[in-house]
């Protein structure tokens, strides 16, 4: 990654984030990738542009740091959470709400899915594929090349099919959330974006945004085609809280 | 005297029932008792021994380690066992299956020809009641009464008719030591 | 009732049909197969039901079922059968059921030997399976005393809705000595919460030990910790033995404790003062009696004499808070503590002083 | 006018939690229908599993035992040993009854146990998000099976049902299917006749169901059904596998 872009620090502090036009956007990506920051921050950033916002929690895989768990948040931001039955509670069985169905009914609402990690978590859009089919959908694919099986372009390009075959829906977006967490640096984001562009260049899906915290992502370089995609860390360990 | 005795054989040749003979009897005569068997691998054709307690005072560990009396029904048994008599106690050996002499000088050693006695009466079996009988009349631990209430216990009802012939090889037994 | 010569083995199974018991689940393993076999002889004499397992894990769900229908139920094992049994154990603390648990405790670990031990002492009074609980564990020193603690552990099941176990050793349960079973009326409680059918206009009853929230299992756990409370002010059991002018006091429980007795006879022979404090409940531990013994000007150190590395050694030392010395006497693996080596033990400890 | 549409009595009417379109919900309908029909309410027992259906006792208006995973056949028979004129039941999936509790299912069913089994075969581990079940089809990608499960490296699907028939306890075994109303009448039929073996003492009596986890397969649940028809059925052939008359 010898590709040391020329920093200009031309802008400060955070932007607001500029959603998409989709009505149902869908975040999908590896474990650890920040899918579930990205959903949480993207519903909350469609409902300050005044939208009727609902965030559907579809992580059948992981109990714990889901988006379920910030629902006092959400829904003060006037968003709804629809979650899988037992989320948040000391049982682990993944069953889903039949009101799931209610968001392809209503089409008032912008609709944001948060989707397990990996391809295993993405299984469960498949239940749905019908409705995905009628209408105009954003699957994004959140990268962060600073996790383990995302760190090269191979990898990232695998399960970006993997998931599409298991999800049976294609990718429409990649957004670069190369992050170490609390250590990440303006640094750490700029570095994952050549390895995002190149995927980007082979599977022809554009690249729409490079998140990070406020304070970091508001040094982008203005040359970048992707927006800036400001998060607000929600999830932290029980002893951060 | 408080008996605290092991008594040692091949599986088979009555060494557990022996013990639990005394054992029961010493209850019947209202003293304390137990009888601890080894177990295990032993039980399937090696070495089988018990360790039997008859004493007025409280029985402790039931584990005998310094023995009062070891019977010794075959040459392992001896060979094992013979260091564990208290000096001045008593080591009684079934010289039809041991031709080896004792060791120990410290020790009272009788050798009783249990299996040719048996033989005699016409069942080797009892060969255990004899050598019984011998440690009886050297210890008077309990009385052959008590050891014949226990053995009707033991027989049960169908096999009473064996009694007599116990008691006779339990008369030979004592006949064949000194006092 | 006259007095019997018994195995241990024979004397718990007994003891237990004597108690009212009339299920037992159960797989071989030795040195404990007495209990097995004389309960598939007699449980079907007075109309209960003995079922060989295909296994210990099943053996003690099988328990649990017939604990939940209000069955006097009970199983019995030897040490690496009941690493296998501590799933069922998790659930029927969890649900909280009676039953009678008994290990006959072999050397380890792992398939280890079968010769007697005490190194499952910390699986048994620390817990054994997952989760927050407690069994009540009783460990009798001899054959009249195991049988009067099995018909006492059914009568403690059912008092609290806990399982009771009964911890000895491979010679405890081959070793024989006379028993005495007073014939006494036996007493089962009602067992309103059991399974047996909802009658109409009756609430449901379910047996079950999952939370589906935090705060609800939180305040399931702590409504057990109530309970354990109660049996540590009510149930602990404990004998001391010489210990009003001893200046050594042995702790040790089971066969090491008769052993002790005999060892402490043979110090006072020779001019050494011994005692011995012999916890029947192995938990609820008799911490308050060791506190008391401690606080004695007299008593100069304690020695803790197990076949096992030292486990009990751990509470003892807790109880006592190290305000005096404890020292510690094991052998392991099978091996039992010869009394020679114990007395020598002793001679060296007076010694150091 | 007549009701044509009632909740069985043997339901307590707790809304349930399964997804959309998976067939728990039928079997328990149909299992409560038959513990009605036969009057047996107030003399059934019933053991629930770990898995999808853990929550069982909440729905079966029946005294009811939550079972560590894979035990309910041996927490039942200790049920029915205390209370032999009682009608006991366990409700399993796959992972449940084929794989960790494949001890306590073959050994219940050679006692002959006078119990009542009915098993869900979805092909695949609900509870614990999609992983390969015993019964998953070779060529099945699931959690634990990213390459599709191979019979080199994973072994054959199990047919428990065909396996369990082969022993001398078992007095009635059949497979039905969820996929159609006429299979459901079927199941509804079987699973009756499941307790009626029980309650004539004749032994053990188990009915396997072929049925759908949308989630986990991301199937919506038309399609899981067609799934259920054109690729289970062709290797978990329907019908009565072994019945004791």
């Amino acid at each position: 990654m010898g590709n040391n872009p020329s920093i200009r620090h031309t802008k400060k502090g955070s932007e607001e984030l500029e959603i998409g036009p989709e009505r149902i956007a869908i975040f999908t990506g590896h474990f650890g990738s920040g899918k579930t920051e990205t959903a949480i921050n993207y519903s909350i950033a469609s409902a300050r542009a005044g939208k009727k916002t609902i965030i559907v929690d579809l992580d059948i895989v992981n109990p714990y740091f889901r988006s379920t768990d910030k629902k006092d948040v959400l829904n003060n931001a006037g968003i709804e959470v629809i979650s899988p039955n037992f989320a948040g509670t000391g049982l682990d069985v993944p069953s889903l709400p039949a009101r799931i169905y209610s968001v392809f009914q209503n089409k008032e609402y912008r609709v944001v899915f948060d989707v397990g990690g990996d391809d295993i978590g993405a299984v469960a859009l498949g239940s749905f594929n019908p409705y995905f089919k009628q209408e105009d959908y954003r699957m994004y694919y959140v990268i962060n090349v600073h996790r383990p099986l995302s760190g090269n372009k191979k990898d990232i390009i695998e399960m970006l099919r993997s998931i599409e075959n298991h999800s049976r829906l294609g990718v429409t977006h990649l957004i670069n959330n190369s992050n170490l967490s609390y250590e990440t640096t303006f640094y750490d984001i700029i570095k994952g974006q050549p390895m995002v562009e190149e995927v980007s260049k082979e599977c022809n899906i554009p690249i729409a945004y490079i998140s990070g915290m406020p304070e970091v992502i508001g040094n982008l370089p203005p040359d970048l085609k992707a927006k800036a995609f400001p998060i607000n860390i929600f999830l932290h360990p029980i002893w951060d809280q | 005297m408080a008996q605290e005795l092991i008594i040692s054989g091949f599986g088979g040749q009555g060494v557990m029932s022996m013990g639990q003979l005394l054992t029961y009897a010493g209850m019947l005569e209202g003293k304390n008792v137990s009888w601890l068997p080894s177990y295990g691998p032993e039980m399937r054709g090696g070495t089988a021994y018990c360790s039997v307690i008859i004493t007025e005072e409280m029985v402790g560990s039931p584990i005998v380690n310094e023995a009062t009396a070891v019977i010794a029904m075959n040459l392992p048994s001896m060979e094992r066992f013979e260091r564990t008599v208290n000096p001045g106690g008593l080591l009684i050996v079934n010289s039809s299956l041991v031709n080896k002499k004792a060791d120990r000088t410290d020790i009272d050693v009788c050798y009783v020809p249990a299996n040719e006695i048996a033989d005699e009466l016409g069942n080797t079996r009892v060969a255990n009641m004899v050598i019984l009988g011998a440690f009886l009349q050297k210890t008077r631990a309990v009385s052959e009464d008590s050891i014949i209430e226990s053995l009707k216990g033991v027989l049960g009802s169908s096999k009473e008719h064996l009694i007599p012939l116990n008691r006779e090889a339990l008369k030979r037994g004592t006949q064949s030591v000194n006092p | 009732m006259a007095k019997v010569l018994m195995k241990g083995n024979e004397a718990i199974a007994e003891a237990a049909i004597q108690a009212g018991c009339r299920y037992f689940f159960g797989y071989p393993i030795t040195p404990q197969n007495e209990i097995p076999a004389y309960m598939a002889k007699m449980l079907p004499k007075v109309g209960g039901s003995f079922i060989q397992a295909e296994s210990e894990v099943s053996a003690i769900n099988m328990v649990y079922g017939a604990a939940g229908a209000g069955g006097r139920v009970m199983t019995s094992s030897s040490s690496p059968g009941i690493s296998l049994k501590q799933e069922g154990i998790s659930y029927i603390a969890g649900a909280e059921l009676p039953c009678l648990i008994v290990n006959i405790v072999r050397g380890g670990p792992g398939l280890g030997g079968i010769q007697p031990a005490q190194s499952d002492y910390f699986q048994a009074v620390k817990g054994g399976g997952h989760g927050d609980y407690r069994v009540v564990v009783l460990a009798p020193a001899g054959i009249q005393e195991m049988a009067d603690l099995v018909i006492d552990a059914f009568d403690i099941a059912d008092r609290y809705r806990n399982p009771v176990m009964i911890m000895g050793d491979g010679m405890l349960g081959q070793m024989m000595e006379p028993v005495e079973f007073a014939k006494k009326e036996v007493t089962i409680s009602e067992k309103p919460w059991a399974t047996i059918g909802n009658k109409e206009g009756k609430p449901r009853n379910i047996i079950n030990s999952l939370f589906l929230d935090t705060q609800d299992m939180e305040n399931h756990v702590l409504k057990l910790f109530e309970k354990y409370k109660e049996i540590e002010k009510n149930e602990v059991r404990v004998e001391c033995y010489n210990c009003e002018d001893a200046e050594i006091i042995i702790a040790a429980y089971g066969t090491t404790a008769r052993i002790a007795k005999n060892v402490i006879q043979k110090a006072g022979a020779q001019g050494i003062k011994v005692g011995l404090i012999r916890p029947i409940t192995l938990w609820p531990f008799p911490t308050d009696v060791f506190k008391k013994w401690a606080e004695a000007d007299h008593v100069k150190s304690f020695l803790t004499v197990e076949m096992s590395m030292g486990q009990m050694i751990e509470d003892v030392r807790l109880s006592i808070k190290d305000t005096k010395p404890v020292h510690f006497y094991g052998r392991t693996g099978g091996m039992v503590p010869l009394p020679g080596d114990l007395l020598k033990e002793i001679i060296k400890i007076r010694g150091e002083k | 006018m007549a009701k044509v549409f009632e909740k069985p009595k043997a339901l307590t009417g707790k809304p349930n939690h399964y997804c959309p379109g998976c067939t728990h919900g039928i079997v328990h309908r149909l299992v409560a229908e038959a513990i009605d029909d036969l009057g047996i309410r107030e003399n059934t027992v019933g053991v629930a599993p770990v898995g999808c259906a853990v929550l069982a006792y909440e729905y079966f208006n029946v005294d009811m035992h939550e079972a560590a995973h894979g035990r309910a056949p041996a927490v039942a028979t200790g049920i029915k040993r205390v209370l032999p004129d009682n009608v006991v039941f366990t409700y399993q999936g796959d992972g449940d009854l084929a794989s960790i509790g494949t001890a306590e299912i073959v050994h219940a069913a050679n006692r002959g146990e006078k119990l009542t089994t009915i098993f869900i075969n979805n092909a695949i581990y609900g509870m614990t998000g999609g992983q390969m079940a015993p019964t998953s089809l070779l060529g099945q990608v699931t959690a634990t099976s990213p390459y599709g499960r191979s019979a080199e490296t994973e072994g054959h699907p199990i047919r428990m049902s065909e396996m369990l028939a082969t022993i001398e306890g078992t007095a009635y075994v059949e497979r039905v299917s969820l996929h159609d109303i006429k299979n459901i009448l079927k199941a509804k039929k079987a699973i009756k006749k499941a307790f009626e073996v029980q309650i004539a003492g004749k032994g053990f009596a188990m009915v396997e169901i072929l049925s759908t986890c949308p989630t986990n397969w991301g199937m919506a649940p038309a399609e899981a059904l067609k799934w259920v028809k054109d690729n289970m059925i062709p290797y978990y052939p329907l019908g009565v596998k072994k019945e004791v008359v």
